[in-house]
């Protein structure tokens, strides 16, 4: 009982976090040299020999950081990809915990992103880290209502606050059909909680890497795995909620669930190569007064076509 | 874990915002202790939806009315820090004398 | 004494865990240096309770504290950073005030609950093993008390507007600060902080007693 | 890589960054070999100690163009371009095998100042506040905000001289309010810019117009590069790098164009604010003067452009916007004006007024304007205010064009190679 409930869910967990990191490593190095970026040597191997690199690099120390926060947000980053990971179900049985609201689970987690990031940009006592943390707190009490909403939309059809349940309500119809607002707006949610591409506020090229400017080492190495699982967490999240998860003619359905996870990982990882950075002040404007109204709407569209 | 055990947690987490609801000059600081008291009211309340309440809804009902309350206490809280500080640059308890300007 | 519920001696660990932390990391909240560090103990102490009460099988509560409390508390260390002079703890802090009586009335108040706690007889009605209470909630919010979770959400929404006249730079008449001065450095003395008379540039626009 | 560029650095960095093996990054926390291009002038140094200590262990430092400093033990000096790009990836291998050893830490590592506790619980100063952990000034309201009112604390700060989006250089003491820029000091003018040796050449004898406008095409692709690096698009800044070093008179910038302007990067990215009054462009000169709606351009008075139906390209608003508009409209003019002239073989007919990329040159050459930045900056967002910098070509021009190496005697041939080729 103890394999089953335990031991079994947390190694499927590590299982993904490892694949998932190394996918998205890879598959965003060949989006780059496809768009021009120079590279030479092995898609498959670079993403090792960059972590080796990283793993003989010593973790370095800037002046009176706060030492426990600072080496324990990137670990905090990395569980909650875990956390997030592990509510995506890849069948009906199969899924780490089947937790009854593993959807607010989910919102909690999105929460909790920010905390760990403003805390790792806030504990390295250095200037640009800090203004990353700040501007991710902006734009991640701008994300997180629209987040609400829209996964308030895809609960309300399957009534029921459980992914499982979600992807079963899917059924006839995918949530994206269903609510054709819904995606869009969760994948811009997705770029802002993963602070990737267009929404990296935080971890800018402007503010010199932000909230990861002053790490080295081992914990750079740990907080590059963690952005890059928490993307593959929000895509199996997005996946579950509309794209009907493990729901598909002809294959299994753990393939149905990763073929479209790759896919909103594609969409995700081209949208970060091919659009510039948001200006925050617009960004934020943009979130509360265009997306978050649209929120609403699709909000009451779900809602109307419950009651249908 | 039995209902008594979860009271003296509460009571515990009580005490100590009531020691910080008290004791702070800083605004904020003082915000905390009574999140930290409603901390220890929403667990009682969970405690005695568990134990003794055999599960009536209500008992959920209420945590879900204390959450609302403290968000409402702080966004009350951290709007009138504001104002004051618009006004008078001031962020603890003591820099306030009057209710006026 | 009350009959516990039904469960293993892994809840009981756990629950012993987390009550240390929770009970740990309030009493940490105020006294550590850093305002942003006290507000994310804070918000530990909540996720301890939170989980708690996930092993109590209120589990959207739970799972609501979590991000609840996620929410409020980085918007407490904002809060914090923005308005605390200090927030990254790089000095001692230790701003209390009346502080015996403080320690005092919280001793008081722990020993009256737990007295009641261990005292007082409770009846012994455990939650029933049937009983779905996402779903029981669910049902009480949208049906018997929905004037109660209508009002409750009427309330945050005048809240809302409330806090935002409150905190806004130009009132109904005319600018927020008009006519106001800060309190001086000196009961009594000259108003301090304002730039443009600011003769002493070390202070600041802060003013801040000892006790 | 960390580059710290010394005078005439640049030209290196934009070598590298096609080099496939290199990555260059922003940070040099981030680094493992710390490469110094160029001359770093004497009052550098300090910076440069600091920044060298910076790199975690273990790292190296590779020397371009540039004395190494006498106490660093096994350092490597390096002189040719294009062995630059291996010598780097050695150094790196080297490094991470063990056969290199890491170089030592030049500063002492302690506080800038003794912790003090003068106040009654230890803290720094009087009161709960005040006083000067580190030897810094706690962050503290010391100014009125020029947003919302809403005084908070400020945070003041050095930055530079080898903060990657400044141009090579300058460095600035500057006031943040958030994300606010609230007052800024520039310290240190950048480095005087080498232009292209056609242009000094343009003021001896008269020139080839092709020849004159390619080079000012390039330095504004250039430029470019370095705002779309700034802007997060990492593509369309290498696109425009390599289109500026295979630059001839066929190239177009459709391409480019459409893309930024199918990304959003006219209306998403950080790229609001920046206005400049009428004088103060006057002050600045060039592009940056016609984006503001100056109509002034010096190759309107020579007979050469005028034979090629020259007229000055303006904009209206003069803001960061503007300035980009503008130096895409004015690529796109040289462009076709390079055209035009070598299918006609027209020449100069000035030498005593050249328009050059930076400005005017009539008696003197464009002087550095980086004291302008005090009076634009303040009150624009962090990344609308790194924006604006790269925008504005602030820097003096140097009184030695581009590569010393080569005399200035055969510009032509000169041009033809490609800018990475040998020098």
């Amino acid at each position: 009982m103890i394999v089953e409930e335990l031991v079994l869910p947390v190694l499927m967990v590590f299982f993904m976090l490892a694949a998932g990191a190394y996918t998205v490593a890879v598959l965003d190095r060949v989006i780059a040299g496809a768009l021009g970026t120079p590279q030479t040597g092995s898609v498959w191997i670079a993403p090792l020999a960059r972590g080796a690199w990283l793993m003989t690099q010593h973790a370095n120390a800037t002046e009176a950081p706060d030492w426990r926060a600072w080496r324990l947000a990137p670990a905090l980053y990395l569980s909650l990809a875990a956390i997030g990971l592990a509510v995506v179900p890849w069948s009906g049985s199969l899924v780490a915990t089947d937790l009854v609201t593993s959807v607010v689970l989910w919102g909690s987690v999105e929460a909790l992103a920010t905390v760990v990031i403003f805390l790792h940009g806030w504990s390295a006592n250095a200037l640009f880290a800090l203004i990353g943390g700040y501007r991710y707190v902006a734009l991640g009490l701008s994300y997180i209502l629209i987040s609400m909403f829209v996964l308030i939309g895809v609960a309300l059809p399957a009534e029921s606050l459980q992914f499982t349940q979600v992807v079963a309500s899917q059924e006839e119809l995918w949530n994206v059909i269903r609510q054709p607002l819904g995606l869009p707006l969760f994948l811009i949610v997705g770029l802002g909680m993963t602070f990737w591409g267009p929404l990296n506020l935080a971890d800018s090229a402007d503010l010199a890497g932000g909230t990861a400017a002053e790490i080295s080492g081992p914990p750079r190495l740990v907080w590059d795995v963690a952005r890059a699982a928490m993307l593959v967490a929000f895509s199996g999240v997005a996946t579950s909620a509309f794209l009907g998860g493990w729901l598909g003619p002809w294959l299994p359905g753990p393939l149905w669930v990763a073929i479209k996870m790759l896919a909103v990982l594609l969409v995700l990882l081209l949208l970060g190569r091919l659009l510039p950075r948001l200006a925050p002040e617009r960004c934020v404007t943009l979130m509360w007064v265009i997306l978050l109204p649209l929120s609403f709407i699709d909000l009451v569209w779900a809602g109307v076509g419950a009651l249908l | 874990m039995t209902l008594a055990t979860l009271l003296l947690l509460a009571a515990a987490l009580i005490g100590i915002g009531i020691y910080g609801a008290l004791s702070q000059q800083s605004f904020v600081m003082l915000m905390m202790g009574l999140e930290l008291i409603l901390n220890g009211v929403m667990l009682a309340a969970v405690a005695f939806w568990a134990f003794s309440g055999a599960g009536a809804p209500e008992g959920q009902l209420l945590t879900i009315i204390v959450m609302a309350v403290m968000a409402i206490e702080m966004t009350m809280g951290f709007a009138l820090v504001v104002a004051v500080f618009r006004g008078k640059q001031a962020d603890t308890t003591e820099s306030l004398t009057g209710l006026k300007h | 004494m009350i009959e516990s519920m039904s469960h293993g001696i892994g809840v009981d660990i756990a629950f012993l865990l987390l009550a240390t932390l929770a009970v740990v990391t309030a009493w940490r909240v105020f006294r550590t240096d850093s305002m942003v560090r006290a507000s994310f103990f804070l918000l530990v102490s909540f996720i301890a309770v939170g989980v708690i009460m996930i092993l109590l099988a209120a589990e959207y509560l739970g799972v609501a504290m979590f991000f609840m409390m996620a929410v409020e508390m980085t918007v407490m260390a904002l809060f914090m950073v923005m308005f605390m002079m200090n927030p990254a703890g790089l000095n001692p802090m230790n701003m209390v005030h009346q502080e015996r009586i403080s320690i005092g009335a919280g001793v008081v108040s722990f020993l009256v609950l737990s007295a009641m706690a261990l005292l007082a007889v409770f009846p012994d009605r455990p939650v029933s093993a049937g009983l779905d209470p996402v779903r029981s909630l669910g049902n009480e919010m949208l049906g018997d008390s929905m004037l109660i979770f209508e009002s409750a959400g009427l309330v945050l929404l005048t809240t809302m507007i409330g806090v935002v006249v409150l905190s806004s730079h130009r009132g109904r008449y005319g600018a927020a600060t008009e006519g106001s001065l800060p309190p001086g450095l000196e009961s009594g003395g000259d108003p301090a902080g304002k730039p443009e008379e600011d003769e002493d540039g070390e202070d600041g626009g802060h003013h801040h007693h000892h006790h | 890589m960390f580059p710290v560029l010394g005078v005439q650095g640049d030209k290196a960095l934009r070598h590298l960054t096609l080099s496939p093996d290199i990555e260059l990054v922003d940070s040099p926390r981030h680094a493992s070999v710390l490469l110094v291009a160029g001359e770093i002038p004497a009052d550098r140094f300090e910076p440069l100690r600091r920044v060298h200590d910076q790199l975690p262990y273990p790292f190296t430092t590779l020397w371009f163009r540039c004395e190494p400093w006498p106490h660093l033990e096994n350092v490597t000096r390096i002189d040719d371009l294009d062995v630059l790009p291996a010598a780097l990836v050695t150094a790196y291998h080297e490094l991470m095998e063990g056969r290199r050893e890491s170089s030592p830490r030049i500063l002492l590592d302690k506080p800038p100042n003794p912790w003090e506790g003068a106040g009654d619980f230890g803290q720094g100063g009087e009161g709960m506040m005040g006083g000067v952990p580190y030897g810094r000034p706690m962050a503290m309201n010391m100014e009125d905000d020029i947003r919302d009112g809403l005084t908070l604390d400020s945070l003041t700060f050095r930055l530079g001289p080898f903060f990657f989006a400044f141009p090579p250089g300058m460095a600035a003491e500057i006031t943040l309010q958030g994300d606010l820029v609230q007052t800024w000091k520039t310290q240190r003018a950048p480095y005087p810019q080498s232009l292209d040796p056609v242009f000094f050449a343009a003021r001896k004898r008269l020139v080839p117009i092709a020849a004159l406008e390619l080079a000012r095409a390039r330095h504004h692709l250039y430029r470019l590069f370095h705002a779309l690096h700034l802007a997060g698009l990492e593509s369309a800044s290498l696109s425009a790098l390599r289109l500026a070093n295979n630059l001839s008179t066929t190239s177009t910038l459709d391409g480019l164009r459409r893309y930024l302007s199918r990304s959003g990067f006219f209306r998403l990215a950080a790229i609001k604010g920046g206005e400049l009054g009428p004088e103060q462009a006057r002050r600045i000169g060039g592009p940056a003067a016609r984006a503001a709606g100056l109509d002034e351009d010096l190759r309107s008075d020579d007979a050469g452009y005028r034979r090629l139906g020259f007229s000055p390209v303006c904009q209206a608003s003069g803001d960061t916007r503007a300035r980009w508009r503008q130096v895409l409209a004015e690529i796109d003019q040289s462009l076709q004006l390079a055209r035009q002239a070598e299918r006609d073989d027209v020449s100069t007919s000035e030498v005593d007024r050249i328009e050059t990329p930076r400005g005017p040159w009539l008696e003197k050459r464009p002087e550095d304007a980086s004291a302008l930045l005090d009076e634009i900056l303040p009150g624009q967002e962090w990344g609308d205010a790194l924006a604006t910098i790269a925008s504005l070509d602030v820097a003096a021009v140097a009184e030695a064009p581009l590569d010393t190496q080569t005399t200035g005697e055969s510009p032509i041939t000169e041009l033809s190679d490609d800018e990475g080729g040998p020098a």
